[in-house]
């Protein structure tokens, strides 16, 4: 099975992310969109260490979690705190802070 | 070793200045004297062994040493330097200003930043004391100055700012294509500006020219001058007008004509016509001027275009010229602003339809009026005249094919120069009063000393011009 | 047209769809719902290219850690399709649109590359977790260790933000 | 790595610090002497390197240079100087003094590994220390809602970026098979592949987001205008420096060797960037969000030392780091003494505080460029990279005609101190320590615009 | 002796500088009579060298310093003693001294007077350098100097707006002058690269051969066109008339005898360049011969006794001009020894006049003043038939031998000339019959007030119709005498251009008509103003009143245009067009700034939607448009 089906498929989960991020206004949401392109990236890196029977890229993928799950607990406790002050996720009324 | 005590003690009698806070101007007027007896000094002993050049390493990184010499104009500039500053610092001394110990301290900065660049001759030190020299005078004009004051001077700012970030980039490039020793050093530039093929000269030509065109400033480059002339203070006037536009005449003279010659040869019948052109310009507008600071502001311009356009006729003549109109422009400009300073003080007005019968009110100031303006339009026996023939006649002698056509419209120059200037002696001078102030104060003590030292200049030099000649024809 | 095949298509179809599916679904508890799926879809990958342990700790860590984290959170605020904010349809295309461009250069960029690489279809063992503890513990313990400095700032993160000040 | 070791060490002594010591004060001066060791800690480790040595830990995963302990050395100096700068304004934000100053030690791990780094996972690592922690601090303010705003766009935008830089170094990954940047092979590939190009793309996308160059410098204005001012300070100066750090190494190690695939793009970003931040900057009415701007600009100017592929693009960036970080750190430090961030609220404080004004226009002209500054002398190197690299005239000259327009936007707060009347509120009088600490920065920032080569002894 | 030639200029000098410096503390009359007694001085010093030079010795030239020494150019601060310059010392110190003198009384009440006498003598320093230089430099160094001098004392009263336009208006058109002269040293400078008289005039001498007939041309041209401003020939002489604002004895000496003649000097200077082009000599005969006709066509309908007299001064000049222009340029000094006496006589004798009228300068309100006024009347009228050309006086032979001369070039300039002499016959007695006979039209009190001047003022008046009447011998015609003993003294300075020689019975025949001719005109002259009626003038005797509208002319032609055109640039171009253009950048700036402030607009949703696209177009500019 040829490399470029894992490539081409990485890469549609990684754009279906970015859109996620671009057209959807709840932060939870974006948040949402941006671990699917993590794993996007993840899928890619696994079907690399495959091909070059490299375990190294797997090690990476644990830390890609790692981090991921980090950046979620910060990021999750910041969605909170928002939420706390404005009774919603929406990011458009975040608009504070411009020009 | 001397050299660095040029710029050293302005810098700590400006530091001395400041912080004394009544006796300023006293303090400053102390150590330009001191200065000037300096560059007297320096101008007597200059290509002697007493002013040896100088050259410390700096940062050797990049290739920047911090290199000061003297040659013949660089002396005569720094003389010129070390007369005027004590001369500004003679006038207005009963005018009360706020502030005054910052006030002096940055003239004496910028004396400083002038003597800098006369002397400097490493391109990264050059642009140091370039920028020096700029920065005290913003402050003064910004701060002391008229009521347009802020933005006209901001705009003159910026603009000089392009300017010499302009030259910035074409010096960098210079060094960069020398082998690395020394990169800044002066002579290490010209041999890699020589060294260039057409094109890049063509593009630091460019570069340099217009850093130096915006200083002189050079038609059409010169809208900064008459509103930052008009808005500053006379005192800033002078060292703007006398002494800045010749960083910019030095800088083609040392820093241009030798660095790029292919190109310079290229372009200067444009730069020629452009600076004639600005003559004739300058020279017309100055007629219709109301203002009498606006009017000296043009008139000089023009004579920047003459002096301009003779640094690139490239003969040797125009060249000496040039040096020797340096320094009588600088004088006479002086003079010229000097006078205008007492009429503006005792009249309480620029606008020349107010002024008048000055020849009846103060005939002293008139009578120096007089003879300043007619130093002014180059009439023989005063100093301007010497400059101006050997100009003309090196303008005339020039390799271009339109010599003649440029000698004779730059002659149109001297019939508008008179008009203008004679017309402004009419309604300075002569007439009626019509300034409405009846008792106009005499000249005092400080104003005397200041007139006479540069009567004496126009009419020695005017009558033996030669030690200047001499002076400045020192490699 | 062996079973790998037919697995991998399947479970392509189903993460796209998956994936589809969190962006496009009105309702942010399905989008939770969808990701997860999409995980489970990716996890099956995993599988496929021999990747057990990756396999097993998506599972655990993301579906099973992280989306709950989510989903909590979701709950927490009690977010539901009605609160869901909509963007103009203009603005949906114009996401879809940017993002499918961006799709697409990049895919006529690499498609350009002669990839030789093919994936073997018969087992190797790098995936195996014996295999990946002494890569991680050997060569790869410092940034083992510094994930350890990322944790506990993330911690502290944690508490400072989400912690109610009293005053 | 003895200095990595103990930046992790020291800040989780300051949190147990901050758990223990219910006084602020204490927290303050206790970070200060960690800050203080770590820097003796820096110093120590220079000093045991030989000239030209490079050590190599963990199968090639760090490579310590002398070159990357004297930038270690120097960031710790500057978070030094922040701290003692502006410590009595950081204690003044939230409740959670202890943990700011252990986030800051974090920070500082993530740099030393920027600095550092000879594989991508590192580097990654690196970079996520650094942001999460920035993040926090963005949002450290909860009382206000701005600083609330601004950590969640940060969040955001950042995670998104994360993303990028993830699939960029995955792609390189998958065209090398390898993370280890200096084994990258790429001449013995008879054409670039094209991934290795989107990898490329992609990373520097992800490094242009953190030390926002247009397109991706959305963040910077809000995050800075909205977080806590002291906070904003760090975040524009040491962060930004680090990422900048890690920038360079990476491009310069692994891709020099295809640096002509890449320059015009990068060239194009640095245009780019100078046009926003400068142009933006000219309209602004707060002196902080000016700043936010003006930090865009100025990292337009450091791009010049990765674009130009050269021995002395890092000197450049070292120069232009800490020129740049102590003139921003400075005026931040003046900002905090003002009640109003405005221009106006500039208005005549040569009148009122002579000494405050003096050295604001240091730190102006620094960042303006003007000579005798350090700031000069940076933007002198940068430009000399630029010139260098040959085919950049272009964009030396664009950067020239920006650098004026920046002198616009920075004399207005000259003008607004010496040329107009108005009557500046002052929160609290300058203690002689604060003004002994101003008038130093302001020395520092003279001293290295005469003698730059201080910041480059021999043999880093 | 002529060794210390040196020190005449330099007692005017020292009289400038005593009483310049002292201008507050000095005395009047010690002012007044330090001038007279430095003039008498240099007056004494300058006969000494005339008679030594006259005594066969031969050319000097006295070297006092190195004005300019840059690289070859090499230009000394030297004088020359010739023929030539020691005949004008002659003329300048006698007449200055002879001015000076009547000045002491004629200015007695004048409060200005230290100042006056400063001037005076301060001119009489820049004529003297004028004529003594040794090279052009030293020459245009007077030339500029008198032109300073005649300045300030045609602004003499300088509260009077018109007085100080017409100094401006001397000092300009000058200046337009002296642009030529310039040219035309930067010309012998490109070509012989020397200034000097002497290497000059060699090199001219040998190497005809390389040098065209174009270059030489070119330079006679331009200096010619410094002659014409300063003296006041076609199109340059408008200057002339307005400067009889000033003084009448600075009229008498500045603008009669001494500076105007200047240019004449030059040219003659200059004879062995002007010798070798024809066509600028043709040139000079016809700019003369116009100045000539139209200048006295002119001072036939004034009445303004001074104006008359200028007007008769432009038109002797371009007589000069034209004695110049057929190569007689002896002839041409000749013209300008006598008529330096007896201008400078009918001017100290209007000034008399005026004197004694208080002021009134309109001859209509003049009339028999002979009867009270006897010694002016007297001398007046020798300087009438002087300048009409009555033998023996001075006039008579001079003009002949200009009309000689034109005829002998060429009789229709012959002819033309001679018109002009009779208008000179007649508008010099129109004036004299006016003023001094008939019978008095002024006011009462004018009458009363009527009185014949002080011997101060007088005795120059008597000196001066003395030179008039018997000055013209030392040219007398070869028909009457063997030998010329003018042409003879100058013949070593000045070399004449080819002189047809005339047939002595032609000679007679031309005198004999020329003479009958003007005491007809005489006649004609005395027969229309028997009884003097003032009615406006019509016709061609209002164009002539009004001078030919050529004021007019000038304001409507160049001044007006030069102003409306200046004054265009100053508002449209330069405030509009370069400034705007400068402002213009700094708006376009912070427009710009303010739209792309815009673009920062809060939304996440936008920022991310740009980055993404930013990054689309990196990949594209990237992957697509890079090519490595």
């Amino acid at each position: 099975m040829p490399i470029q089906y894992y490539l081409f498929l990485s890469l549609a989960l990684f754009c279906i992310g970015v859109m996620g991020a671009l057209m959807r206004r709840n932060a939870i949401i974006i948040f949402m969109s941006i671990e699917l392109m993590l794993n996007a990236v993840n899928l890619l890196l696994a079907a690399f260490s495959k091909m070059y029977n490299d375990s190294a890229a797997q090690i990476f993928v644990f830390f890609i979690m790692v981090v991921a799950a980090a950046e979620v607990a910060v990021g999750l406790a910041i969605i909170v705190m928002v939420y706390r002050k404005v009774h919603s996720v929406d990011v458009n009324i975040l608009n504070r802070l411009k020009h | 070793m001397i050299l660095v005590l040029l710029i050293l003690i302005p810098l700590v009698a400006a530091k001395l200045t400041f912080f004394s806070k009544e006796a300023a101007k006293n303090v400053a007027l102390a150590g330009s004297l001191l200065t000037l007896a300096l560059s007297v000094y320096v101008a007597m002993n200059c290509g002697t062994e007493n002013v040896a050049p100088l050259a410390l390493n700096w940062m050797p990184a990049i290739g920047a040493q911090f290199s000061l010499a003297a040659d013949g104009m660089a002396a005569m500039l720094c003389l010129l330097t070390g007369i005027i500053t004590p001369v500004v610092l003679l006038i207005n001394r009963n005018k009360t200003i706020e502030n005054p110990g910052a006030y002096y301290a940055l003239i004496l900065y910028s004396q400083a930043g002038l003597m800098g660049v006369f002397l400097a001759s490493d391109a990264l030190l050059f642009y140091f004391f370039w920028e020096l020299a700029l920065i005290p005078v913003y402050f003064l004009c910004s701060r002391w100055g008229g009521e347009r004051r802020i933005p006209v001077t901001f705009k003159f700012f910026v603009y000089t700012f392009v300017g010499s970030l302009m030259m910035l980039s074409a010096l960098i490039y210079l060094s960069l294509q020398t082998n690395g020793v020394n990169a800044m050093s002066l002579q290490n530039i010209v041999a890699a500006g020589r060294a260039l093929p057409m094109m890049q000269q063509h593009i630091i030509f460019v570069l340099l020219f217009l850093a130096f065109a915006i200083k002189m400033p050079i038609f059409p480059f010169h809208t900064w001058q008459p509103d930052a002339y008009e808005q500053s203070p006379t005192q800033v006037t002078i060292i703007l007008s006398a002494l800045m536009v010749k960083m910019g005449l030095y800088a083609v003279l040392r820093w241009l004509l030798p660095v790029v010659p292919e190109a310079v040869t290229y372009w200067s019948d444009t730069v020629m016509t452009l600076s004639i052109a600005g003559i004739v310009y300058a020279s017309l507008i100055a007629m219709m001027q109301t203002n009498i600071k606006r009017l000296v502001a043009y008139s000089s311009i023009a004579h920047m275009g003459l002096m301009c356009a003779a640094a690139f006729s490239g003969t040797e003549l125009s060249q000496q010229g040039l040096m020797v109109q340096m320094f009588n422009h600088g004088i006479n400009i002086t003079g010229m602003w000097v006078i205008v300073n007492m009429v503006e003080n005792r009249y309480g007005t620029q606008d020349l339809k107010k002024m008048g019968g000055l020849a009846n009110t103060a005939p002293a100031i008139a009578i120096a009026l007089v003879i300043i303006s007619f130093a002014n339009i180059a009439l023989p026996l005063t100093n301007g005249f010497i400059g101006e023939f050997m100009l003309f006649t090196g303008i005339f002698q020039s390799a271009s094919h339109y010599h003649m056509v440029f000698m004779a419209v730059a002659g149109l120059g001297i019939i508008l120069g008179a008009v203008y200037t004679l017309s402004m002696v009419q309604k300075v001078a002569y007439g009626e009063n019509n300034s409405g102030v009846l008792a106009v104060a005499k000249m005092n003590g400080a104003e005397w000393t200041a007139v006479i030292v540069l009567l004496l200049f126009i009419i020695v030099l005017g009558v033996f011009p030669q030690p200047l000649i001499d002076l400045i024809s020192i490699r | 047209m062996d079973i790998l095949q037919i697995l991998f298509w399947l479970l392509t179809i189903m993460a796209i769809g998956c994936a589809l599916g969190v962006v496009l679904s009105r309702n942010p508890v399905n989008s939770v719902i969808f990701l997860i799926l999409t995980f489970f879809a990716i996890s099956g990958h995993y599988l496929l290219l021999n990747a057990q342990f990756l396999a097993i700790v998506n599972i655990i860590v993301y579906a099973g850690a992280i989306m709950v984290l989510f989903l909590f959170v979701i709950m927490l605020m009690n977010l539901n399709a009605d609160t869901e904010p909509q963007k103009s349809w203009l603005v949906q295309l114009a996401g879809v649109v940017s993002g499918g461009t961006l799709f697409l250069v990049i895919i006529a960029a690499i498609s350009r590359a002669n990839l030789l690489g093919v994936i073997n279809t018969e087992s190797s063992n790098i995936g195996l977790i014996k295999v990946l503890g002494q890569v991680l513990f050997k060569h790869y313990v410092l940034p083992f260790e510094l994930s350890s400095v990322l944790f506990l700032s993330a911690m502290i993160g944690a508490i400072v933000i989400g912690k109610k000040d009293m005053e | 790595m003895k200095a990595i070791i103990a930046a992790t060490i020291l800040g989780i002594l300051m949190m147990y610090a901050g758990f223990v010591m219910k006084e602020k004060k204490t927290i303050l001066t206790i970070a200060t002497l960690l800050l203080a060791v770590l820097l003796g800690v820096n110093i120590y480790e220079l000093l045991m390197m030989k000239e030209g040595e490079t050590i190599v830990l963990f199968q090639y995963q760090l490579t310590i240079s002398r070159f990357s302990v004297w930038f270690n050395m120097l960031m710790t100096a500057a978070t030094l100087l922040y701290v003692l700068l502006m410590g009595n304004d950081i204690i003044k934000v939230g409740k959670h003094t202890g943990e700011y100053f252990a986030l800051f030690f974090f920070i500082l791990v993530g740099t030393y590994l920027l600095s550092s780094f000879n594989n991508m996972l590192i580097m990654f690592l690196g970079i996520e220390i650094i942001s999460i922690p920035q993040y926090i601090l963005a949002g450290s303010d909860k009382r206000n809602l701005k600083s609330s705003e601004a950590s969640l766009k940060y969040l955001l935008m950042g995670a998104f970026s994360t993303g990028i830089l993830l699939m960029g170094i995955t792609l390189i990954y998958g065209a090398t098979g390898e993370f280890n940047i200096s084994k990258f092979s790429f001449l013995q590939m008879e054409y670039i592949n094209p991934m290795v190009l989107t990898g490329v793309l992609f990373l520097i996308i992800s490094y242009s987001f953190k030390i926002s160059a247009a397109p991706m410098h959305f963040w910077t204005p809000d995050v800075y205008d909205g977080s806590p001012t002291p906070f904003t300070a760090f975040m524009a100066t040491i962060g930004k420096t680090a990422a900048f750090i890690g920038f360079i190494r990476l491009f310069h190690t692994s891709f020099a060797s295809i640096s002509g695939s890449w320059t015009i793009v990068l060239a194009i970003i640095t245009a780019a960037t100078l046009f926003v931040g400068n142009i933006t900057a000219v309209f602004q009415q707060s002196v902080k969000r000016m700043l936010a701007y003006s930090s865009i600009a100025q990292a337009g100017f450091m791009l010049f030392s990765v674009v130009s592929v050269s021995a002395l693009s890092w000197q450049g960036l070292v120069i232009y780091g800490v020129a740049y970080t102590i003139a921003t750190l400075g005026m931040f430090a003046v900002l905090l003494k003002l009640k109003d961030f405005t221009f106006d609220g500039f208005n005549g404080l040569a009148k009122k505080n002579p000494f405050l004004a003096g050295v604001t226009t240091v730190f102006i002209f620094s960042l303006a460029g003007i000579p005798l500054t350090a700031g000069f002398m940076a933007k002198f190197y940068m430009l000399q990279a630029a010139v260098r690299q040959g085919n950049l005239m272009w964009l030396v000259i664009f950067a020239l005609l920006m650098a004026a327009i920046s002198a616009y936007y920075y004399f207005r707060v000259i003008i607004a101190m010496y040329f107009k009347t108005g009557d500046p509120e002052i929160t609290e009088e300058l203690s002689g320590a604060q003004k002994f600490l101003l008038a130093l920065t302001a020395l520092l920032v003279i001293v290295l615009g005469i003698a730059p080569q201080l910041l480059l002894p021999s043999g880093i | 002796m002529i060794q210390l030639a040196y020190l005449i200029p330099l007692f005017p000098l020292l009289g400038f500088l005593v009483n310049g410096l002292g201008w507050k503390s000095m005395p009047k009359q010690a002012a007044g009579f330090l001038a007279s007694l430095m003039m008498l001085v240099s007056f004494g010093l300058s006969l000494g060298v005339f008679f030594e030079v006259k005594g066969g010795a031969a050319d000097t030239i006295i070297p006092l310093f190195n004005f300019i020494q840059a690289g070859k150019l090499l230009i000394p601060f030297a004088f020359k003693i010739d023929a030539l310059s020691s005949l004008f010392l002659l003329i300048i110190t006698g007449v200055g001294f002879l001015i000076h003198v009547y000045s002491t009384s004629y200015m007695h009440d004048d409060e200005g007077v230290v100042k006056y006498f400063a001037y005076l003598n301060l001119f009489v320093f820049s004529m003297l350098l004028l004529v003594m230089g040794a090279n052009y430099l030293i020459m245009f160094i007077g030339w500029e100097g008198v032109g300073l001098c005649s300045y300030l004392l045609i602004g003499f009263w300088f509260k009077n707006r018109d007085y100080t336009n017409a100094a401006k208006k001397a000092f300009v058109m000058n200046r337009i002058g002296d642009l030529g002269f310039l040219v035309g040293m930067m010309l012998v400078l490109y070509h012989f690269s020397t200034l000097s008289y002497n290497e000059l005039f060699a090199q001219v001498s040998n190497n005809q051969a390389v040098m065209s007939g174009g270059t030489y041309t070119w330079i006679a041209i331009c200096f010619f066109i410094g002659a014409m401003g300063k003296s006041a020939q076609l199109p340059l002489y408008t200057w002339l008339p307005d400067a009889m604002a000033g003084p009448t004895p600075v009229s008498a000496l500045i603008h009669a005898a001494t500076m105007v003649t200047a240019g004449i000097y030059m040219i003659a200077r200059s004879s062995a360049i002007y010798n070798h082009s024809e066509a600028a000599l043709h040139f000079i005969a016809i700019i003369g011969l116009l100045t000539a006709l139209l200048a006295a066509s002119i001072a036939i309908r004034q009445y303004d006794i001074k104006k008359v007299l200028a007007y008769s001064t432009v038109s002797q000049l371009g007589f000069m001009f034209l004695a110049i222009g057929c190569g007689a340029y002896t002839t041409a000094v000749f013209h300008v020894m006598t008529h330096a006496f007896f201008k400078a006589l009918l001017f100290l004798g209007s000034g008399s006049v005026i004197h004694a009228m208080g002021g009134e300068q309109d001859i209509r309100s003049m009339g028999g003043l002979g009867k009270k006024m006897r010694i002016t009347q007297a001398t007046f009228f020798i300087g009438c038939v002087a300048i009409a050309g009555i033998p023996p006086f001075a006039g008579f032979f001079s003009k002949d031998e200009i009309l000689a001369a034109a005829y002998a070039h060429n009789p229709v300039l012959y002819y033309a000339a001679l018109a002009a002499a009779l208008m000179t016959a007649f508008y010099m007695f129109r004036l004299y019959f006016l003023t001094f006979t008939g019978k008095f039209r002024g006011t009462h009190e004018q009458e009363h007030h009527l009185h014949e001047s002080p011997i101060a003022m007088t005795f120059p008046l008597m000196v001066l119709a003395l030179l008039a009447a018997i000055s013209g011998f030392v040219g007398l015609p070869e028909v009457f005498s063997e030998h010329h003993a003018l042409n003879e003294f100058l013949s070593t300075a000045v070399t004449n251009g080819v002189h047809h020689h005339l047939e002595h019975s032609t000679e007679y025949m031309l005198m004999g008509l020329s003479v009958t001719l003007v005491v007809a005109m005489i006649l004609f002259a005395y027969a229309k103003t028997k009884k003097p009626d003032f009615q406006p003038n019509t016709g061609l005797a209002k164009v002539l009143e009004n001078k030919w509208y050529v004021d007019e002319l000038y304001n409507a032609v160049i001044v007006n245009p030069l102003l409306q055109f200046s004054s265009f640039l100053d508002r449209i171009i330069e405030r509009k067009g370069i400034d705007g253009g400068v402002n213009g950048v700094g708006k376009l700036v912070r427009w710009g700034a303010d739209r792309m402030r815009l673009l920062q607009n809060g939304q996440v949703g936008a920022y991310l939607f740009t980055m993404v696209i930013g990054i689309v177009l990196i990949f594209v500019i990237g992957l697509f448009c890079v090519t490595i």
